[in-house]
């Protein structure tokens, strides 16, 4: 018998152990790293295979609601935690980023003052809130992207957690908490610029974030962190953890019988998938160019689940692949069909929720499983997402 | 299990191709049609004022066509939709601009999706049409700002209700939701009051959230402040959306035009469409176009509305006014520098003039804000909007508000020698 | 961040568990009316009693899941069991089988085994845990005794109802707790594997203090021990089968006179 | 007896006026200045016309506000006209001649502003103070408190005099206070008006004195009387103060309640698809919204056929809203929903992709903007419990309307064959299956039912919200927090819910402003929900436990 995965432990598996459609997954994601820029820059305008560099950062924008859609996996498809507002943790580290950006404009603002954005002057602030001290250091604002969301969801979790609210209760608060920062966002006295958000951004580091050179720069960020995301992910879901989280997913209280103390596996996951959000937001928001409470709005929350399912929850790159294909359709819809776009995405809802309960990955595994039925039992009954060695 | 794997693997693959191969495909455009971009979202929450705009350039577009085209040309209207999301207002705008080529984009609702597209547009060095009256404070080098500016409609109309004609208001009531366009609106209207020498307790401000719809309480409160034996009006940014309940609730609670009158900025003919006006006749609304005003322009306009949209009770707008305005000024400036290039016609565009539906002549400043009249009107109890009162001139777009220190100083100026949206001084 | 506290085999308390005086009510309706009961170290001890008598509800407080209105729960004669959750609890050593049997259905038989193996549950460790032989082989006993050996790589969903119960057993045995509760062990099981599960439990039951639930009296003679006769959460009779049997007001109860 | 006391009384009055206004000129002439274009010279006409006293004035001025009052461009003459076939049905407004009709393109309105409405309105009053209808007097005397002319004192005295309606007697009272208050010959008048006036509590009356009090303040050196006024009105204006204070919290309860049942209908129908049956349905907004677009084709329906019933058409939407929205409910559930049983996180996405469809399926057909659904007659306007306490009709229909779905439910859910079945299937499928029941169709029943009863919420929403295609998304969230925060499979729990969450807010939005005060209920919510976990009428036992 063969217990690799679980005798050699995740580090292991991590380097060797990794599995196949991850080496692949890893490997598109390097080939397109480099790609996409080579094509963008050596290949000429009428070729064929130039990538424009809107398309650049379209991609990016992509890459990183790829790894918002792998947060959401990592706790809905292994734990079976539903989070209606994991857009509040992309988004605060959208913030966090826009923060920064915001600061570098220093007095290239329209009223010329060199401390504060141009929304507070026409406030008539005076002088920066004490929240937005540090944010002009590119560390402190990349520890905030991190701190940010981790925080709140450890808040939030340790309060949900430990009280065992679940399932659709837990969902619904959820959704409660991202709409309550929407609304607290859209107030103008708070001082993140209420409808407007953060925009107008001039540059990173000192890079021009108009250049082609800094839209290739952060695309290939993006490719990083999702691939980052991406390993984290898999080293949690390869190691006994991962299996504590699916076993959680499946019966709680046999869990907690058998001596786990569920609520702090689901608090770990929780704040890890919120960071990995958070990360996700902060590359979000230089590439769109704009970070604005409706970022917060349940809507785009629900939306981001919908992906995962598409894709096919509880396998890593099926959130991936799910991201992608209904943003690019969205891309390629809103354009090609404005009026039928809402159909298209409600359609899709339904459909996936009915016919691909597992996703596309996850139904072509039973469709592959029936092929070659192997030691493991009938395959009909085999739950997709489960097959990790 | 490899299989699946790969199957998986390439799957993610082949979509990041696809993706690209979108916008591979669509990478060419015609040079014998000119593309005229819609960036107005036709889904979500502001598909509700928009889509008539999109409607609109596609009737003016048509009608264009039908008179030849433009420098011989066929004109090709490109649409697409922004959902009401603004960071999708920024992607399409790059879409069109750099996918679609469109020689020039009208659209976008609400300062958060101008602000959105805003780089977008600089750094393509394209060109956008924006029709909504807006809170100023922006000037930039490559959109073109045919809706008002605070000076053509937040003045004036406070001036009107001060006026003894306009039953000369002591105490005002400043509500608005709590967005960017209020806000700058009502500190340059308290600023001015204050000018005016009106006392800080004469003066209520509020704000709420978009779609508010539950009026009850500020409504009330409305009614105390008006209870102290002064004059009350009560100027109203409040938008679009949340204005149907406002209404209804001011109706509800017997707030009449006589007692305290309502003046408001974002409410117009297609606002008034949503409810029923009886209870709110003589209420009143600035702007620099009512459907009501009797002109020939107007009722020719008017007509071919009717026509394109197959429907005798749709109502036109002030911002159907602006895309008007804004359309017919690109087309003489097209005509006039004889190309689309987007910086000859921008030059073309300066001193450009296009007959008001109102009557009188609109004429594009350097500064790229019209110079038009201001026309306040009364609710009638059919939806319409009576004038009762206009300023008599044009007044000229202000960009920067002379009531805003840190924007008092500034100028916006397109042409030599001061060729900047917001200067102290010139560049040359 | 739970550790196991220390905990020897070698019995230095008068009772493994011990119940007294405790009451239980949901909404007014009370499912343990200040029941009490003791179980010697390393005793087997069968509980019956109809539909509603209070034995699952017992469990739960046993557990920690249930915290009782009042009355007193110790564990090795002074460990307070009200004060503590399940998990505190189940490390404590005390392993609990559920009524409707509950396994880790998509994960194989040999990880839900090694999830319920006895040693530090905490986060960290759980995420840096490596299997060792040791490990492998107390695996692998279990599986023996569990009769599953064949199976380790199916999917426990797979199993049949009865390998699902044997394989619940096998994971509390990985737990190796001090007291296992076991709750109807061969509802839905053929003749053969009721025959086979007594056996189990027997084994089980030479080193480990055992509360079986059961309906099935052929089971309870088969294991041939003490009996808890439970009605409306208190306790009713107790002996060996043959006394509470006879026992008038049991059989009033069961045949609802 | 009494009319000839009444034409002498009339008589008198305008005898009065026409003192008061020195020239008496006859009609024509005074009309003239409302063929000029400027406001100033309507203005004085409105002025002449009245002081005419003649009594064609009063259909002249009533017509001018009402904006019946044209210009016919032909031969520029004042006329009154009614909207006809191609034209205008046209009398002489003068004369009083019949006209006949006059086409769209000859006649012109006469346009009035604020301020002259508010002129005319007052001028009627003294008009109309002795008209035989009573509710015309009472507007009479309600517009001379208003304006106060100090010619109207004697009018108002002998009108009051004569006067035998209980209900115009308090409004003529107080306007002659007001009068005296302003004009009166002694300080000691003036005083007894004050007194008179500080016992009514209403704005109205606060609005008057602080007036007063202000042009008294603006004296130089006052005299030794008049600082005792300007005492004594102060006096008057705390008293009224206290009052208005204690109506303010019952004004505040009563909007946290009809806030409250607003929360009650949105989240009711909710409160069984996602209460009983356990379906998380997203789609229940747009059942809300389908309601109201049902509300707003039945009233189109009577525009265009049956005008007479037009005020009645409210009613009639009703079940007609229960019975679409009930029907989309069950298309649903048949269609989708039954597939989903036990995987409610599935009926999210799919219940929400099913708003999106049906959001723009209206958009497509109704078109995005917003849809008219005026208020019925008797709905509009409000009820004035006592001076400065007013609650609008359309308020507490809306109250007793959540009351009565509310109670329906209830019998539907505790007295009925069905509501037993549904109890049953929600409980214990396979056994009620067993039992004879047809689960499927009680399932399909009652996810209609929650849909319906969300349809019929529409009705009501649609009269103090936008009709729109976004009418949906407006409540969703919040209806979800009111069942949770309930308790979910609990109508009282609904109840209870709804209302404190409607009364929480509503005490919260003066200190905290509407924002801040939601922002913090949601809060409360997500605290609350740690406390007890499954609401505040949870059940509790094993059953539901795992």
């Amino acid at each position: 018998m063969d217990f690799s995965s679980t005798k050699k432990g995740p580090f292991v598996s991590l380097v060797t152990g990794l599995p196949g459609g991850g080496k692949t997954f890893l490997g598109i994601l390097l080939v397109a790293a480099l790609l996409v820029p080579l094509s963008n820059l050596l290949v000429p305008e009428s070729s064929f295979f130039h990538v424009p560099t809107y398309m650049v950062s379209l991609l990016g924008k992509y890459l990183s609601f790829a790894l918002l859609a792998l947060s959401v996996d990592l706790i809905w498809g292994y734990c079976g935690i539903l989070s209606l507002g994991h857009g509040a943790f992309f988004a605060l580290g959208g913030y966090a980023m826009g923060m920064y950006l915001m600061r570098q404009i220093g007095d290239r603002g329209v009223y010329g003052n060199p401390d504060l954005p141009d929304f507070m002057v026409f406030l008539n602030w005076t002088e920066l809130p004490w929240y937005w001290t540090g944010f002009d250091m590119f560390p402190v604002a990349m520890t905030m992207v991190i701190l940010v969301p981790g925080i709140l969801a450890f808040i939030f979790g340790w309060f949900a957690f430990r009280a065992r609210v679940t399932g659709v209760y837990l969902s619904i608060i959820t959704q409660a908490m991202t709409y309550a920062l929407m609304l607290a966002f859209f107030r103008n006295d708070m001082g993140f610029g209420g409808n407007n958000g953060l925009t107008d951004f001039k540059e990173i580091l000192g890079f021009d974030l108009q250049s082609d050179g800094t839209r290739l720069g952060l695309f290939v960020c993006s490719v990083i962190a999702l691939a980052f995301g991406y390993l984290i992910s898999s080293f949690i879901t390869q190691s006994k953890l991962g299996r504590v989280l699916i076993a959680i997913r499946d019966a709680e209280s046999r869990t907690r019988f058998s001596g786990y103390r569920v609520e702090y596996y689901k608090l770990f996951v929780f704040v890890v998938s919120a960071v990995l959000a958070g990360i996700a937001g902060a590359l979000y928001v230089p590439q769109v160019g704009i970070i604005n409470p409706s970022e917060f709005s349940p809507a785009q929350s629900i939306e981001v689940v919908i992906w995962v399912a598409v894709g096919g929850r509880g396998t890593l790159w099926g959130a991936v692949l799910g991201a992608m294909l209904v943003n690019w359709g969205k891309s390629y819809f809103t354009g090609a069909l404005p009026e039928a776009w809402l159909y298209m995405l409600g359609g899709l809802f339904v459909f996936t929720t009915l016919f691909l309960p597992k996703g596309i990955v996850g139904t072509s595994a039973i469709w592959i499983e029936k092929i070659k039925n192997r030691q493991t039992g009938p395959a009909s009954t085999i739950p997709a997402y489960v097959k990790e060695e | 299990m490899l299989g699946l794997r790969k199957v998986a693997g390439i799957m993610t693959g082949a979509a990041m191709l696809a993706t690209s191969a979108l916008g591979l495909g669509t990478a060419q455009a015609a040079d014998d049609v000119i593309k005229v971009g819609v960036l107005h979202s036709l889904s979500g929450t502001m598909a509700i004022s928009e889509t008539t705009l999109k409607d609109a350039v596609l009737m003016m577009v048509d009608d264009l066509n039908k008179n030849g085209g433009l420098l011989g040309k066929k004109v090709e209207a490109v649409v697409v939709d922004p959902a009401s999301n603004w960071p999708l207002f920024a992607e399409k705008a790059r879409e069109l601009i750099e996918v679609d080529k469109v020689d020039v984009v009208f659209g976008c609702w609400t300062s958060v999706s101008r602000k959105s597209v805003l780089p977008v547009f600089e750094e393509l060095n394209s060109m956008l049409f924006y029709p909504v009256q807006y809170e100023g404070e922006e000037s930039s080098r490559n959109v073109f700002y045919t809706g008002a500016a605070p000076n053509q409609q937040a003045i004036p109309a406070v001036e009107y209700l001060m006026s003894e004609e306009g039953g000369d208001v002591k105490r005002w009531v400043l509500a608005g939701t709590d967005y960017v366009y209020p806000r700058t609106t009502n500190k340059i209207l308290e600023a001015f009051l204050k000018s005016k020498g009106v006392a800080d307790e004469d003066i209520m401000i509020s704000y709420t959230p978009f779609g508010h719809s539950d009026w009850q309480t500020i409504v009330s409160d409305i009614k105390k402040f008006g209870s102290e034996g002064k004059k009350t009006a009560v100027v109203s940014t409040i938008n679009g959306d949340a204005n149907v309940p406002f209404y209804k609730e001011l109706g509800n609670q017997g707030i009449v035009a006589s007692d305290i009158p309502v003046i408001a900025f974002s409410v117009g003919e297609e606002e008034l469409a949503g409810l029923d006006t009886a209870p709110l006749v003589g209420h009143l609304a600035a702007w620099n176009y009512f459907m009501s005003v009797e002109d020939e322009e107007n009722a020719e306009f008017i007509k071919k509305w009717h026509a394109f949209i197959g429907d005798d009770e749709r109502v036109t707008n002030d911002p159907m006014e602006a895309t008007y305005i804004g359309f017919q000024m690109w087309v003489q400036a097209v005509k006039q520098a004889g190309t689309t290039d987007v910086d000859a016609v921008r030059q073309a565009m300066y001193g450009q003039e296009v007959k008001n539906l109102t009557g009188g002549t609109a004429v594009m400043n350097t500064n790229h804000h019209l110079s038009k009249p201001v026309l306040i009107g009364e609710i009638q109890d059919d939806g319409q909007i009576e004038t009762v009162w206009r300023t008599d001139g044009v007044v000229k777009g202000d960009a920067w508000s002379d009531f805003i220190p840190e924007s008092a100083k500034l100028t916006s100026d397109w042409t030599y020698p001061f060729v900047c949206g917001g200067c102290e001084k010139a560049m040359f | 961040m739970t550790s196991r506290p220390a905990s020897e085999k070698t019995p230095e308390f008068a009772s493994i568990l011990y119940l007294d005086g405790v009451s239980v009510s949901f909404d007014g309706f009370k499912a343990l009316n200040s029941l009490s009961l003791v179980i010697e170290p390393g005793e087997m001890r069968a509980i019956i009693g109809p539909n509603g008598a209070g034995k699952t509800t017992m469990m739960d407080v046993i557990t920690g899941k249930t915290r009782p209105d009042e009355g007193e729960v110790f564990f090795k004669g002074n460990i307070d069991l009200t004060k503590h959750d399940e998990a505190y609890i189940a490390n404590l050593g005390i392993g609990r089988k559920f009524q409707k049997p509950t396994v880790f259905e998509s994960q194989t038989v040999f990880n839900n085994l090694e999830l319920s193996l006895k040693g530090d549950k905490g986060i960290m460790t759980t995420l840096f845990a490596a299997l060792g032989d040791a490990d492998v082989a107390r695996i692998m006993e279990v599986l023996e005794i569990i009769r599953l050996s064949e199976r380790a790589n199916w999917l426990a969903g797979n199993l049949s109802h009865g390998q699902k119960q044997w394989l619940e057993i096998g994971m509390l045995l990985m737990q190796d707790p001090d007291l296992l509760l076991v709750d109807e062990p061969v509802a839905g099981m053929t003749d053969a594997e009721t025959e086979q599960t007594s056996d189990l439990l027997r084994k089980i039951s030479e080193n480990h203090s055992v509360v079986v639930v059961e309906h099935d009296m052929e089971f309870i003679r088969a294991l041939d021990t003490k009996v808890t006769v439970l009605h409306e959460g208190s306790v009713l009779a107790e002996g060996s089968l043959d006394v509470v049997q006879n026992n008038q007001r049991v059989i009033d109860v069961y045949l609802g006179r | 007896m009494r009319i000839i006391l009444k034409s002498f009384l009339a008589a008198l009055a305008i005898l009065f006026m026409t003192q008061a206004v020195a020239v008496s000129a006859d009609l024509t002439e005074a009309s003239q200045g409302l063929l000029a274009k400027g406001y100033k010279d309507k203005t004085a006409a409105v002025e002449a016309v009245a002081a005419t006293g003649d009594a064609r004035s009063v259909i002249i001025l009533e017509a001018l506000l009402g904006g019946k009052l044209f210009i016919q461009k032909s031969d520029n003459v004042l006329v009154i006209g009614v909207k006809a076939e191609g034209g205008y049905k046209t009398v002489n407004a003068i004369t009083g001649t019949e006209i006949g009709l006059t086409p769209k393109s000859d006649v012109k309105k006469v346009r009035i502003n604020n301020k002259m409405r508010g002129l005319i309105k007052g001028q009627l009053g003294g008009l109309t103070l002795l008209s035989d209808d009573p509710a015309l007097r009472m507007k009479a005397a309600n517009a001379v408190f208003i304006s106060r002319p100090k010619e109207m004192m004697a009018p108002m005295q002998s009108a009051l005099a004569s006067e035998t309606d209980p209900t115009v007697v308090p409004a003529m009272t107080r306007a002659l206070a007001a009068l005296e208050l302003r004009h009166g010959a002694t300080m000691a008048d003036k005083q007894a008006a004050l007194e008179i006036l500080s016992d009514l509590h209403d704005p109205q009356v606060k609005s008057l004195l602080s007036g007063e009090l202000s042009s008294l303040r603006a004296l130089q050196n006052p005299t030794g009387p008049e600082k005792e006024l300007i005492i004594a009105v102060q006096a008057g204006l705390t008293k009224i103060d206290e009052k208005l204070d204690f109506l303010n919290i019952i004004e505040n309860i009563f909007q946290g309640i009809s806030l409250g049942s607003v929360l009650l209908l949105a989240a009711i129908g909710l409160a069984i698809t996602f209460g009983v049956m356990g379906v998380i349905n997203m789609a229940h907004g747009e059942m809300v919204m389908i309601g109201a677009y049902t509300t707003y084709v039945v009233q189109e329906l009577c525009r265009n056929f049956a005008p007479g019933f037009l005020d009645y058409a409210l009613i009639a939407a009703v079940p007609l809203a229960f019975i679409v929205s009930g029907l989309c409910g069950v298309g649903i559930e048949r269609s989708v929903i039954r597939y989903l049983y036990g995987r409610p996180l599935e009926t999210l996405l799919a219940t929400w992709g099913i708003s999106l469809i049906l959001q723009q399926f209206v958009r497509t057909i109704f078109g995005p903007t917003n849809k008219e659904v005026s208020s019925p007659e008797w709905l509009s306007g409000t009820w004035e419990v006592t001076g400065g306490l007013a609650l609008t009709y359309n308020r507490i229909a809306i109250i007793l309307f959540a009351a009565a779905v509310l109670l329906m439910l209830v019998l539907i859910l505790k007295k009925t064959a069905f509501g037993l079945q549904m109890r049953a299937v929600t409980q214990n499928r396979q056994m009620a299956a067993s039992m004879g029941i047809r689960t499927g169709w009680v399932d399909a029943m009652t996810f209609g039912l929650g849909s319906g009863v969300a349809g019929m919420a529409g009705v009501a929403l649609s009269q103090i919200d936008n009709v729109s295609p976004n009418l949906g998304q407006a409540y969703i969230i919040d209806s979800f927090m009111v069942v949770v925060f309930g308790g979910v499979g609990n109508l009282w729990g609904t109840l209870v819910g709804a209302l404190s969450l409607g009364i929480t807010n509503k005490f919260l939005e003066p200190y905290t402003g509407a924002v801040l005060a939601k922002i913090l209920v949601l809060v409360a919510i997500i605290l609350f929900i740690q406390k007890r976990p499954r609401g505040l009428f949870a059940l509790k036992g094993r059953a539901v436990e795992s």
